[in-house]
C-alpha cells in the first residue's frame, strides 16, 4: 500500500480519521439536525478491519515502535468488534440521555485508537502514551452524563487511581530504561535474555512496577478497587466498552511485554501473577455474590474474568497465549452484549440496572431476556457458548503448564460466579414484577446488535475451530 | 412336543389376567367359576403328569421343561425351567388339589362381595396359585424365588383384601415386610451358593455338594444354608419371624386356609426338602433348624392354648405344626417333614374352612368366648371340624397320627432326645388346645346370639358379610352352603385318609410316600454321599428299630388322647378350673395371652428406634442438619465472605489507592526479600 | 561526581512523597499535585538514567511525560470542577456514593 | 565539592518543598510550593547536563501546568480543606489511615533504596558513560525526537486532542449541548 | 447419521418451536402436539438404533466422526455400545411420557416448556452417545440449562432454591472433572505429541497411579454428585420435589443415570488402578446410601421426597454393582439404571397426577384413594412393586445382579446393601397404605377422577415395561453383555495385578509397583508436571 511504516498504522489511521470526522460533523451540524455520526465510526472501524485483514501474516512494522503482527491484528479485530457493537448499542442511549454524539463517538474512537496502539506497540513509551490516550478518553466517557453525579464520581476515582498507577507504570519504564538503556521491547528482551537470571533487583523492580500498571488496567486484585465504582457510575454502554476494550488492549500489551521482553524472567513474575490471578478470581466472584446492582455485579464478574485471563498469561505456553486471544474475543463480545442489554433497558430518568428491575422481564421483554440469558450463561462458562470454549481453552493452558491448582480454583470460582449470573436469570424468568413501571420498549438497532452478539457467542461456542486456529496462528508470529 | 408343565401355573395365571382386567364386568358366577375351573384343570394336568411320573423308574422320575433363558450374565445362566420330581409332584397335588377345593369353597364364602371385589379376590387367589406353582416347579433358586416372593405378594394382597380396614392393611404390610427380612437372608444365601458353586440350579448345587464331605463345624456352606433357612423362617413363620402369621388372619378365611395353612407357609419346608442334599451336608445348620422348629412348635403351642380368636388359635397351631415340620427337616427326616406337610395341608385346611363356616354362619364373629353349642346347628361343620381336630391331635389312624409319629420317631432315632421331649409336649398341647377350641365352639351352651342384621352391618363391614342378614333372626344359623360343604367334606376325608400313603413298615405298611420321595432327597449317582450324611440307625437292627417305633406310636397316641381328655376335663366338665388356673397363674396367662410380648418387643427394639433415628437422627439431623447444612454452609460462607469483602470497597478513593499501594509494596517486598 | 544512585534515591523519595500525598491530603487538588510530584520524580530518574547511559532518550521521554502530565491535569481538573459543581466539596471522602 | 553541594542543596529543596506540598492544608500554598520543588528539579536537570529539559520543566510544568492548577484553585475558591466531618464514619478513613499511607511510602523508599544499594554499578558517577555535551545538544535531541520518536510524537497529538475534547466535554455546563 | 439424528431431532424440534408465536397461549394445543410428535419421532429413531444394533459386538456402533476442533484433537465423535444403547432408548422412551404427563399440569408458557424438554432430551442423548470427552462434557453441562429452567419456572414453591442448588451442586462437581479431562488430553499430547479427547485413545494412555488417583477422584466426584451418592445427595430431594412432574420424571429417569453411566464409561475404565483402589470406598458410600436413603425415605411426609430418597437408595445398588466390576455387577448396574428409570419415572408420574389433582404431595392429605381411583391404584401398585424389587418385575433383575456381583466381589457390602431390600418394602408399602388404603378420610379426595385416557397413555407403557423387563430381561441384557465384559476385563486386568502385587503386604505396596508389573505399563508413564 504505502510505505511499510504507514501500512502498519493504517488501522489506527482509519479510526483516527473517523474520530476527527465525527468531531467535525458535530461541529458543523445544525442545532436540531440529526446526523448518523455513529455511521462514520462504523465506516472507520470497517476500514480498520479491512486493513487489518490485508495486513494479516505480513508482520509489518511501523516506525520501529508499531508491530502490526498477527497478534496485534487479532486484538485489533477484536477491538473493531468491540467498537462496532459499542456504537450500535450507543445510538439509542445517546438519544435517550441527550449525550453529545459527536464528542461521544470521537472519544470512543480515540480510545479505540489508543487501544489499537497499545495492542500493537512494541515500545514501552508508546505503550504508555497509548495507555494514556485510551485512559483519558475512557475517564471522560465515564463521566459523559454530566447530569449524573455517580458517573463523575466514578470517573474521578478511575482517573485518580489511573494517574496514580500510571506513575508506577512510568517508574517501571524508567527503571527498564535505566537498566537496559532502551524502551524498545526487542532491545529490552535482548538485554534481559543476555543477563544472568535475576541477579539485578532493578529489573525485578521495573517488572513489578510495569506489572502494577497493567494489573491496574485489567483490574486485577489488589489493583481493582476502581473497577466496581467506575463501572457502576458509567453509563452501561460505556461500561461495556471499557470493560472489554480496555481489558483487551491492556492484556495485549501485558502479554507482549511479559511474554516477549520479560520472558527470561518468567520464573520471577509467574508466581506473582499466579497469586494475583488467584486473588482476582476469588475476590471477583465472591464479592459479586452480594451485589444487587447489575452493573456492579458484572463489574465484579469482569474482575473475575480478568483473573481467568491472567491464568492464561501465567501458563505462558502457546496454548495459553492463544487462549488469551480467544478468551478476549469471547469475553469482549459477551460482556459487551450483556452491558448492551442493560443499556437498552434503561430509561431517561431511570437506569433500570438494579437486579429487581429485571423481575419478570421474561414476560415484558421475552427476546431481550432470552438474549441476556445467553450472555450470562456464556459469562458463566456454560456450553454451548463462547464463554465455555474460552474457559476450556484457558484452563487447558493452565493444566498443560502444570498449574492444576489455578485451573481448579478457576473452575470453582466460575461455579460461584454462575450463582450470581443465575440470580439475574432467576429474576428475569422466575420472579414476578413487583412494581408497575415496566422498562421501556427497546430500540430495534440495539436488539439487532444484541442478536448479532448472541450469534457470535453461539458461533464461537459451537464452531470455534476457525477462530481458534486464527488465534493459534496469531501467536506463532511473535513469541 | 409341547410340554404340559407350563400350563400348570399358566392356567391360574390366565385366570388372574382375565379376572383382573375384565373382572368388573363379569358376573360372579363367571369370574368365580373361571377361577375355580382353571384350578381344577390345573389339578387334572398335575395329576396326569404325576401319573406319568410314577410310570418311570424311581431313579428317573424327573420331568423338566425349559421355557426360556431368563437372565444371562457372565457365568450366570438362569433359565426358567420347570421340574417335576416326586417332591414337587406331592406339592403340586396338594396345591392344585386343595387349591381347587378352596376356590370352590370361596365362591360361596365370598359371595357377598360386590362383583368387582369378588373378581379381584379370585384374581389374587389365582395369581397366588400361579406363583405357588412356580415356586414348587422352579428348578433353580431364582425361579423358586420368583414364586417365593410372588406368593408373598399375593399373601400381602389377600391379607389386606379388605383394605378399608386399617388392621387388615397393617397386617398385610407386616406380612410382606417380615417376609422381606427372610427374603433378604434368602438372597444372601443364594449369592453365597453361587459364589461357591457357580450355579443356582438346585440340582447343580446338589450335585456339586454331594461330591463334598459334610461340612465340619460352621463354615461358609453352613452359613449359606443358615441364610436359606432364615428365609424359610420368614415364609414359614418360625422363630423369630413368625409374628406376621397370626396377624395374617385379618384376611378372608379361605385365604388363611390356602395360603396361611396349606401351601404358602409350607414353602420353607419344601425349600429345605428341595435342598435336602445341601442341608444334610451342613449338620450345624440342621441342628439349628431342628432346634428352631422344636422351639417354635412349643412356643406357638403354648400361645395357642389361651387365645380366644378361633382363627388365631388355628394360626398358632399352624405355626406349631410348621415347627414340627422343621424339626423333621432338622433331624434329617425330610420324608417325614414333607409327609407332615402333606397331611397337615388336609386337616389344617379343613379346620380353617370349618372355622370359616362358623364365622360365616355367625356373620363375622370370631371370638370363641361368644360361641358354643354350635354342634347341632352346624352339623357338617362340626363333624368335619372334629375330624380335623382328631387328625391334628395325632389319634390313629387319622392322617396326623402317621406323619407326626414319624417325625417324633425320627427325632428320637437321630438321638435328639430333648427335642423329642419337646415334640411330645407340643403334641400334648396340640391335642389340648385343639379340643379346647372344639369344645368351646361346638359344645356347651350358646353364649352369644347371632348378631342382628343391623348390628352385623357395623360389626362385620370389613368382612363383607353384611348382606347376609336374611337368616339371622331367632338364632337359627345356616350351615355351610353346598360349595363350602363339598370342600369341607372332601378335606375331612383327606384328613382321615391322607396318612395312609405313609403307613410305616413297623406296623405293616409300605410307607409308600417315603419311598416315593426318596429320590428327591438324594442325588442320582451320589447316593452314597447322601446316605453317609444321614447319621441314622445303620448300626442297629431293623427289628429293634421297628420295635422302638411301635412303642413310640403307642406312646404318642396316648399323649394325644390324654390331651383330648384334659381338654374335655377342663372345658366340658369343670369350666371353673380354666378360670381358676388363669387367675392363679395370672402372669403366665397374661404372657401367653399377649404372645410373649414378641410384637411389643420388636416394636420397642426395632421399629420405634429405627423410625425415631431415621426421622430425628438421619433426616432432620444428618441430612437436613449436617449434610445439607454443610452444603448450604458453603453458600453461607461465600455469602458472608462476600459481605465482608465488599466492605473493603469503602467508596473512598484513598482507600482504593491504599489497596493499590499495599499491592505494590508487597510485591516489591516479595521480590527483594525472597 | 555524584553517583547515579543519589539521583535515584532522591527520585525515590520524591515518588514516595507523592504517593503518600494521595493519602495524607483531603483535598482533591492537592492529591492531583501529589500525582504530579510522582511524575516529576520519575522524570528525574529518566534524566539521570539518560545521563548515565549517555543517550538523549531519557530527556526525550521526559517531554512525553510532561505532555501526559499536562493532559492528565487538564482532564483531572475538569473532573474536579465537575465534581465540585455537584457536591460543593473537594474532600475525596465526600464522594463515596459508589461503594461496596 | 561544589558540585555535590549543589546537588544536595537542590535535592534538599526539592524534597523539602514536595514534603511541604503534601503537608499543606491550603491548596494555594501547595501549588506554589510545588513550583519551588519543580524549580529545584530543574536545577538538578542542569547538573545532569539536561538544560533543555530544565527549561521545559520551568516553562511547561512550573509555568503552564501549575498555572492551570492555580486557576482551578481560585475558580473553585476552596482554599481550606473541609472539616473532617466524614472522618468519624469509617475506621479506615480515620487519620490512622493517613499514617498507613506514610508507612507505605517509607516502606517503598526503603525497598527502592535497598534494591538500589544492591546494585553495585549504580554507585558509579552519573556521568560515567557518556559525553555530557553530546546529550545536552538540542539538535541531537530534535533529531532523535523526530526520527526515532516520531510516532510517539504524533501519538501525543492524539493524546492532547483527547484531553482537549475531554476537558471541554467535562467542563461544559449542563444544558449547553 | 442415526446417532446425530437421535439428538438433533429433538433439538431441531425445539428450535422450530421457538419460532412459533404463542404469546397469548392460543397455540398451546398445537405446540403440545408438535412437541409430542417430535419426541415420538426421536423415540422411533432410538428404536431404529436398537433394532439395527449388533448384539454380539462389544465395539462402538453407528460411529460417526467428524473433526471439530482439530487443533486439540476434538472430534464430533459419536457411537453407542451395549451400555449406552439402552440408555439412549430410555431417554427416547421417557421424553414423550414426560411431555404427556404435563399436558394439563403445565398451562403457562407451554412453548418454552416444550422447548426446554426437547432441548434436555437432545443434551441427554448427546451425553450418552459422545465418545469424545470434550463433546461429552459439552452435553453434560449443556443439559443443566434446560433442567434449571424447568425446575425454576414450572416448579413448586421452593423452585428457585432447588433450581439454583441443582445447577451449582452439579457444576461444582463437574468442573473438577473438566480439569481432569484437560489433564488427560494434555497427557495424551505429552505421550504422543498431539492432544486428544478421544475416549478410546485415552483408554490406551498409560497414566501414573498417583495421577490416576487425582483424576479418578475428580471424575468420581462429578459422577457421585450426579448419581447422587451419599453424602452428595442433598440436591436431589430438593430438585425432585420442586421440579414439575415432567422434570422429575426425566431427572429421576435419565439424569441420575448420567452419573452412573459416567462411572462405567469413564471413571473406571480410564483409571483402572485408581478405580480398584477406591472402589471399596465408593462402594461403602453406595451401601451407606442404600440404607440411609431408605431410612430417610421411610420418614418423609412428602411423597415426592420419599421417592427422591428412594432414588438415593436404589442408585446405591447401581454404584455397588459398578464397584464390583464383574460382569454380573456391571450388567446389573446398567440394568438397574434402566429399571429405575422406568419405575421411578412411573412413581413420579403418578405422584404428579395426584398432586395435579389435589395440589399437595403430603401423604397425610391422602388416604383411601383406592376407593375412588382403583385403576390409578393398580398402576401405582405395579410400579411400587417394581420399585421394591419384586421378582418378575424390572427392579428385581437389576438388584439381584448387582447384589450378586457385589457378593462375588465383597460380600460384606451386600450384607448391608441387602437391608435396602427390606427397607424399600417398608417405605413403599407404608406410603401405598397411607395413600391408597383405608377409608377416604379427607372429603377433598372423594371426588377425584380416576385415570384419564391421556394418563393411561403414560402409565400403561411404564407398567408394561416394568413387566417386560422383569420377565424378559434377556432382551435388554443381551446387547450390553459384550460391552460390559470389555469394560470389566479392562478394569479387572489391573485388579488382578494389584492383587498379586499386594499379596505380601496388603496395603503397604503402592499401586505404582503394581502397574509397573504390567509389562506394557512399565514404559511411557506420563507424569503431570
Amino acid at each position: 500500500m504505502f510505505s511499510p511504516d504507514l501500512d502498519a498504522i493504517v488501522p489506527m489511521l482509519c479510526v483516527t480519521l473517523a474520530a476527527l470526522a465525527s468531531m467535525g460533523a458535530e461541529a458543523f451540524r445544525g442545532k436540531q439536525e440529526r446526523l448518523p455520526i455513529g455511521g462514520l465510526g462504523i465506516v472507520g472501524l470497517a476500514g480498520a478491519a479491512v486493513s487489518s485483514v490485508l495486513l494479516w501474516n505480513r508482520s509489518t512494522s511501523g516506525f520501529g515502535v508499531i508491530q502490526a503482527d498477527n497478534f496485534g491484528l487479532f486484538v485489533t479485530l477484536t477491538l473493531v468488534a468491540v467498537g462496532v457493537l459499542t456504537i450500535l448499542f450507543s445510538a439509542p442511549v445517546l438519544e435517550r440521555n441527550s449525550i453529545p454524539a459527536g464528542e461521544y463517538y470521537a472519544l470512543v474512537l480515540f480510545s479505540i485508537v489508543g487501544m489499537m496502539m497499545m495492542a500493537t506497540a512494541s515500545d514501552l513509551l508508546v505503550i504508555f502514551v497509548a495507555l494514556e490516550i485510551l485512559s483519558l478518553s475512557v475517564y471522560v466517557l465515564t463521566a459523559i452524563r454530566r447530569d449524573n453525579q455517580a458517573g463523575i464520581e466514578g470517573a474521578f476515582k478511575y482517573f485518580l487511581l489511573g494517574a496514580f498507577s500510571s506513575a508506577f507504570f512510568l517508574y517501571g519504564i524508567a527503571f527498564t530504561y535505566g537498566v537496559t538503556g532502551s524502551t524498545k521491547l526487542s532491545a529490552v528482551g535482548a538485554y534481559l535474555s543476555a543477563q544472568a537470571l535475576s541477579s539485578n533487583p532493578m529489573i525485578l523492580i521495573a517488572m513489578g512496577f510495569l506489572l502494577v500498571g497493567f494489573a491496574f488496567k485489567i483490574s486485577a486484585v489488589p489493583f481493582h478497587m476502581w473497577t466496581p465504582d467506575a463501572y457502576e457510575g458509567a453509563p452501561a454502554v460505556v461500561t461495556g466498552f471499557m470493560s472489554t476494550g480496555v481489558k483487551a488492549a491492556a492484556f495485549a500489551a501485558f502479554a507482549r511485554v511479559f511474554l516477549s521482553a520479560f520472558e527470561p524472567f518468567k520464573a520471577d513474575w509467574a508466581p506473582v501473577i499466579a497469586v494475583i490471578a488467584a486473588l482476582t478470581m476469588i475476590l471477583g466472584t465472591v464479592v459479586g455474590v452480594a451485589q444487587t446492582n447489575l452493573k456492579r455485579m458484572l463489574a465484579y464478574s469482569s474482575i473475575a474474568h480478568g483473573g481467568y485471563l491472567l491464568v492464561g498469561l501465567v501458563a505462558a505456553n502457546d496454548v495459553g497465549k492463544a487462549a488469551i486471544l480467544f478468551y478476549l474475543l469471547a469475553y469482549s463480545v459477551t460482556n459487551l452484549a450483556a452491558f448492551g442489554g442493560i443499556a437498552l433497558l434503561g430509561a431517561r430518568d431511570r437506569a433500570n440496572d438494579e437486579l429487581r428491575d429485571y423481575a419478570g422481564l421474561w414476560h415484558s421483554h421475552p427476546a431481550l431476556a432470552a438474549l441476556m440469558t445467553v450472555c450470562l450463561l456464556s459469562l458463566g462458562g456454560l456450553p454451548p457458548t463462547a464463554g465455555f470454549i474460552g474457559k476450556w481453552y484457558i484452563f487447558s493452558a493452565a493444566v498443560s503448564a502444570g498449574y492444576y491448582w489455578l485451573a481448579i480454583l478457576g473452575m470453582l470460582t466460575s461455579v460461584v460466579s454462575v450463582f450470581f449470573y443465575l440470580r439475574v436469570v432467576v429474576m428475569m424468568y422466575m420472579s414476578e414484577r413487583g412494581t408497575a413501571d415496566v422498562p421501556p420498549r427497546v430500540a430495534g438497532l440495539g436488539m439487532a446488535a444484541l442478536a448479532l452478539s448472541i450469534i457470535a457467542i453461539v458461533y464461537l461456542g459451537v464452531l470455534p475451530t476457525q477462530v481458534l486456529n486464527v488465534a493459534a496462528a496469531s501467536i506463532s508470529t511473535i513469541f | 412336543m409341547i410340554s404340559l408343565i407350563p400350563l400348570i401355573p399358566l392356567l391360574p395365571f390366565a385366570g388372574f389376567v382375565v379376572n383382573s382386567t375384565l373382572g368388573k364386568r363379569l358376573p360372579k358366577s363367571v369370574s368365580g367359576g373361571l377361577a375355580s375351573l382353571v384350578m381344577v384343570v390345573s389339578f387334572l394336568i398335575s395329576a396326569y403328569l404325576v401319573w406319568q411320573l410314577s410310570q418311570l423308574a424311581p431313579d428317573e422320575r424327573l420331568l423338566t421343561n425349559t421355557i426360556y433363558r431368563w437372565i444371562a450374565s457372565g457365568e450366570l445362566r438362569l433359565d426358567v425351567t420347570f421340574l417335576i420330581d416326586p417332591l414337587s409332584a406331592v406339592m403340586l397335588l396338594v396345591i392344585t388339589g386343595i387349591g381347587s377345593l378352596i376356590h370352590i369353597y370361596s365362591t360361596a364364602y365370598m359371595h357377598d362381595e360386590v362383583d368387582g371385589e369378588f373378581a379381584r379376590y379370585f384374581s389374587y387367589l389365582n395369581l397366588f396359585a400361579a406363583f405357588m406353582l412356580v415356586l414348587v416347579l422352579g428348578s433353580s433358586f431364582p425361579v423358586l424365588f420368583v414364586g417365593w416372593e410372588g406368593v408373598g405378594l399375593c399373601s400381602y394382597l389377600l391379607i389386606g383384601f379388605w383394605f378399608k380396614k386399617k388392621s387388615a392393611a397393617d397386617a398385610g404390610k407386616k406380612a410382606f415386610v417380615v417376609n422381606r427380612i427372610g427374603d433378604y437372608a434368602f438372597l444372601l444365601g443364594m449369592f453365597a451358593l453361587f459364589a461357591m458353586f457357580g450355579t443356582l440350579e438346585v440340582r447343580g448345587v446338589a450335585e456339586k455338594v454331594a461330591a463334598m464331605p459334610p461340612e465340619a463345624g460352621f463354615g461358609l456352606l453352613s452359613l449359606a444354608t443358615l441364610l436359606l433357612f432364615i428365609g424359610a423362617t420368614g415364609k414359614s413363620a418360625q422363630i423369630p419371624l413368625y409374628v406376621w402369621l397370626p396377624d395374617a388372619m385379618e384376611g378372608p378365611t379361605p385365604v388363611s386356609a390356602l395360603i396361611h395353612a396349606a401351601t404358602m407357609v409350607t414353602a420353607g419346608v419344601y425349600m429345605i426338602g428341595r435342598n435336602a442334599v445341601l442341608f444334610s451336608h451342613t449338620p450345624d445348620t440342621m441342628t439349628i433348624v431342628a432346634v428352631i422348629g422344636a422351639a417354635t412348635a412349643l412356643m406357638a403351642g403354648t400361645i395357642g392354648l389361651v387365645q380366644n380368636d378361633i382363627k388365631r388359635v388355628l394360626a398358632y397351631s399352624t405355626v406349631s405344626q410348621l415347627g414340627y415340620m422343621f424339626l423333621a427337616m432338622g433331624v434329617g427326616a425330610f420324608g417325614a417333614g414333607i409327609f407332615h406337610l402333606y397331611t397337615h395341608a388336609f386337616f389344617k385346611a379343613c379346620l380353617f374352612l370349618g372355622s370359616g363356616a362358623v364365622i360365616h354362619a355367625l356373620h363375622g364373629e370370631q371370638d370363641i368366648r361368644n360361641m358354643g353349642g354350635l354342634r347341632k346347628e352346624l352339623p357338617i361343620t362340626y363333624w368335619t371340624f372334629l375330624i380335623g381336630s382328631i387328625a391334628i391331635a395325632g389319634v390313629p389312624p387319622l392322617a396326623g397320627f402317621f406323619s407326626k409319629d414319624e417325625i417324633l420317631f425320627e427325632t428320637l432315632a437321630h438321638s435328639h432326645t430333648v427335642l423329642w421331649v419337646i415334640g411330645i409336649i407340643t403334641s400334648f398341647l396340640t391335642a389340648t388346645y385343639m379340643f379346647r377350641l372344639v369344645f368351646l365352639t361346638f359344645h356347651g351352651e350358646r353364649r352369644h346370639d347371632a348378631p342382628a342384621p343391623a348390628d352385623a352391618h357395623g360389626h362385620a363391614a370389613g368382612h363383607g358379610h353384611d348382606a347376609h342378614g336374611h337368616g339371622a333372626h331367632g338364632g337359627h344359623l345356616h350351615d355351610a352352603p353346598p360349595a363350602m360343604a363339598l370342600a369341607l367334606i372332601v378335606l375331612a376325608i383327606g384328613s382321615v385318609a391322607a396318612g395312609w400313603v405313609g403307613i410305616p413298615h413297623a406296623i405293616g405298611g409300605s410307607n409308600g410316600l417315603h419311598a416315593w420321595l426318596e429320590p428327591s432327597f438324594t442325588v442320582a449317582g451320589a447316593a452314597t454321599a447322601g446316605e453317609a450324611a444321614e447319621p441314622g440307625l445303620a448300626g442297629e437292627s431293623e427289628a429293634a428299630t421297628e420295635g422302638l417305633e411301635r412303642t413310640l406310636m403307642v406312646f404318642s397316641s396316648v399323649v394325644g388322647l390324654l390331651g383330648i381328655a384334659v381338654a374335655f376335663g377342663i372345658w366340658i366338665k369343670r369350666r371353673d378350673i380354666a378360670a381358676a388356673w388363669a387367675r392363679s397363674l395370672a402372669p403366665i396367662h397374661t404372657l401367653l395371652l399377649n404372645k410373649y410380648y414378641v410384637d411389643e418387643l420388636y416394636d420397642a427394639t426395632v421399629v420405634t428406634p429405627v423410625q425415631a433415628v431415621s426421622r430425628e437422627g438421619l433426616w432432620r439431623g444428618v441430612d437436613v442438619g449436617i449434610i445439607d447444612g454443610a452444603v448450604n454452609g458453603v453458600a453461607t460462607i461465600v455469602d458472608a465472605g462476600s459481605m465482608v469483602l465488599r466492605r473493603l470497597q469503602t467508596g473512598s478513593v484513598r482507600a482504593y489507592a491504599g489497596s493499590l499501594f499495599i499491592g505494590v509494596v508487597l510485591m516489591l517486598g516479595y521480590y527483594l526479600w525472597r | 561526581m555524584i553517583p547515579l544512585s543519589h539521583y535515584l534515591v532522591v527520585s525515590a523519595i520524591l515518588f514516595a512523597i507523592g504517593s503518600a500525598g494521595v493519602f495524607l491530603r483531603k483535598n482533591l487538588i492537592t492529591i492531583l499535585l501529589s500525582v504530579e510530584i510522582m511524575l516529576n520524580a520519575v522524570n528525574l530518574s529518566f534524566v539521570a538514567f539518560g545521563r548515565f547511559n549517555g543517550t538523549v532518550d531519557g530527556q526525550i521521554i521526559t517531554f512525553f511525560v510532561m505532555t501526559v502530565a499536562a493532559a492528565e491535569a487538564a482532564v483531572g481538573l475538569a473532573l474536579v470542577i465537575a465534581l465540585f459543581r455537584g457536591r460543593e466539596s473537594l474532600n475525596p471522602d465526600a464522594f463515596t456514593s459508589l461503594k461496596w | 565539592m561544589p558540585e555535590s553541594l549543589l546537588f544536595y542543596v537542590l535535592s534538599g529543596l526539592a524534597v523539602g518543598a514536595s514534603a511541604l506540598v503534601i503537608g499543606q492544608r491550603n491548596p494555594m500554598y501547595s501549588v506554589l510550593l510545588l513550583i519551588v520543588s519543580f524549580a529545584a528539579l530543574a536545577g538538578l536537570y542542569i547538573t545532569l547536563d539536561a538544560p533543555f529539559v530544565a527549561v521545559a520543566q520551568m516553562i511547561i510544568y512550573a509555568g503552564a501546568i501549575m498555572v492551570l492548577f492555580l486557576f482551578v484553585v481560585m475558580l473553585l475558591n476552596a482554599p481550606q480543606e473541609d472539616a473532617a466531618e466524614w472522618d468519624r464514619t469509617h475506621p479506615l478513613r480515620r487519620p490512622g489511615f493517613a499514617r498507613i499511607g506514610i508507612v507505605l511510602a517509607v516502606l517503598l523508599v526503603a525497598e527502592l533504596g535497598w534494591a538500589l544499594a544492591k546494585v553495585v554499578s549504580l554507585g558509579s558517577p552519573v556521568g560515567g558513560r557518556g559525553d555530557g555535551a553530546a546529550i545536552s545538544s538540542v539538535r541531537e535531541m530534535g533529531r532523535v525526537l523526530f526520527t526515532q520518536y516520531s510516532f510517539a510524537f504524533e501519538a501525543t497529538s492524539v493524546l492532547i486532542l483527547v484531553a482537549m475534547v475531554g476537558a471541554v466535554v467535562l467542563a461544559r455546563r449542563e444544558g449547553d449541548v | 447419521m442415526l446417532l446425530t439424528l437421535s439428538w438433533t431431532l429433538p433439538l431441531a424440534g425445539a428450535i422450530l418451536l421457538a419460532f412459533i408465536g404463542n404469546a397469548d397461549g392460543r397455540r398451546n394445543a398445537m405446540i403440545r402436539w408438535a412437541a409430542l410428535a417430535v419426541s415420538l419421532v426421536a423415540f422411533a429413531a432410538t428404536l431404529v438404533i436398537w433394532a439395527r444394533f449388533d448384539n454380539a459386538s462389544a465395539e462402538f456402533q453407528f460411529v460417526e466422526r467428524v473433526p471439530w476442533i482439530p487443533a486439540f484433537g476434538i472430534d464430533y465423535y459419536l457411537g453407542v455400545d451395549g451400555i449406552s444403547l439402552l440408555l439412549v432408548v430410555l431417554t427416547g422412551f421417557l421424553t414423550p411420557i414426560a411431555l404427556l404427563s404435563s399436558w394439563e399440569g403445565v398451562d403457562k408458557k407451554v412453548k418454552e416448556f416444550s422447548i426446554f424438554i426437547l432441548a434436555l432430551e437432545a443434551a441427554m442423548i448427546g451425553v450418552f452417545v459422545s465418545l469424545d470427552l470434550f463433546l461429552f462434557y459439552v452435553f453434560w453441562d449443556a443439559m443443566l440449562i434446560p433442567m434449571y429452567f424447568l425446575i425454576g419456572i414450572w416448579g413448586y414453591d421452593q423452585r428457585i432454591y432447588a433450581a439454583v442448588k441443582f445447577m451449582l451442586y452439579t457444576m461444582a462437581g463437574s468442573v473438577l472433572m473438566l480439569v481432569a479431562i484437560l489433564g488427560l488430553a494434555w497427557m495424551h499430547s505429552e505421550a504422543t505429541g498431539s492432544y486428544s479427547f478421544d475416549l478410546l485413545k485415552l483408554y490406551t494412555l498409560q497414566i501414573a497411579p498417583d495421577t490416576q488417583r487425582w483424576f479418578f477422584l475428580a471424575f468420581a466426584l462429578a459422577f457421585a454428585i450426579k448419581v447422587p451418592l451419599f453424602p452428595f445427595h442433598t440436591w436431589l430431594p430438593d430438585a425432585h420435589v420442586q421440579a414439575p412432574t415432567a422434570g422429575s420424571i426425566i431427572l429421576a429417569g435419565v439424569l441420575l443415570k448420567m452419573g452412573t453411566y459416567g462411572l462405567v464409561r469413564f471413571a473406571f475404565p480410564l483409571f483402572p488402578v485408581a478405580a480398584n483402589e477406591f472402589a471399596p470406598w465408593i462402594a461403602l458410600l453406595a451401601v451407606i446410601g442404600i440404607v440411609y436413603g431408605a431410612l430417610v425415605a421411610m420418614v418423609q411426609p412428602d411423597m415426592k421426597k420419599l421417592v427422591a430418597y428412594s432414588s438415593v437408595s436404589h442408585l446405591g445398588f447401581v454404584v455397588l454393582g459398578i464397584c464390583a466390576m464383574n460382569v454380573q455387577g456391571v450388567q446389573g448396574a446398567v440394568y438397574q439404571m434402566l429399571a429405575h428409570g422406568i419405575s421411578t419415572g412411573g412413581l413420579f408420574l403418578i405422584v404428579g397426577m395426584l398432586s395435579d389433582r389435589r395440589h399437595t404431595r403430603l401423604i397425610s392429605e391422602f388416604g383411601g384413594l383406592r376407593n375412588v381411583m382403583p385403576r390409578l391404584t393398580a398402576a401405582f401398585l405395579i410400579i411400587t412393586l417394581a420399585s421394591v424389587g419384586m421378582p418378575a418385575l424390572n427392579g428385581f433383575v437389576g438388584e439381584f445382579l448387582t447384589m450378586l456381583g457385589g457378593y462375588l466381589w465383597n460380600p460384606r457390602f451386600v450384607v448391608v446393601a441387602g437391608l435396602g431390600v427390606i427397607l424399600s418394602a417398608v417405605y413403599m408399602l407404608s406410603m401405598f397404605q397411607k395413600v391408597y388404603l383405608g377409608e377416604v378420610t379427607n372429603p377433598k379426595n372423594e371426588k377425584l377422577q380416576d385415570l384419564q385416557p391421556r394418563e393411561w397413555a403414560t402409565v400403561l407403557p411404564l407398567c408394561a415395561m416394568a413387566i417386560v423387563m422383569g420377565v424378559l430381561p434377556s432382551i435388554f441384557l443381551a446387547p450390553m453383555e459384550p460391552s460390559v465384559k470389555k469394560v470389566v476385563q479392562r478394569v479387572q486386568a489391573v485388579r488382578t495385578v494389584v492383587a498379586q502385587a499386594t499379596v505380601p503386604a496388603v496395603r503397604a505396596v503402592p499401586a505404582a509397583q503394581a502397574v509397573a508389573a504390567v509389562p506394557a505399563a512399565s514404559h511411557q508413564v506420563a507424569e503431570p508436571r
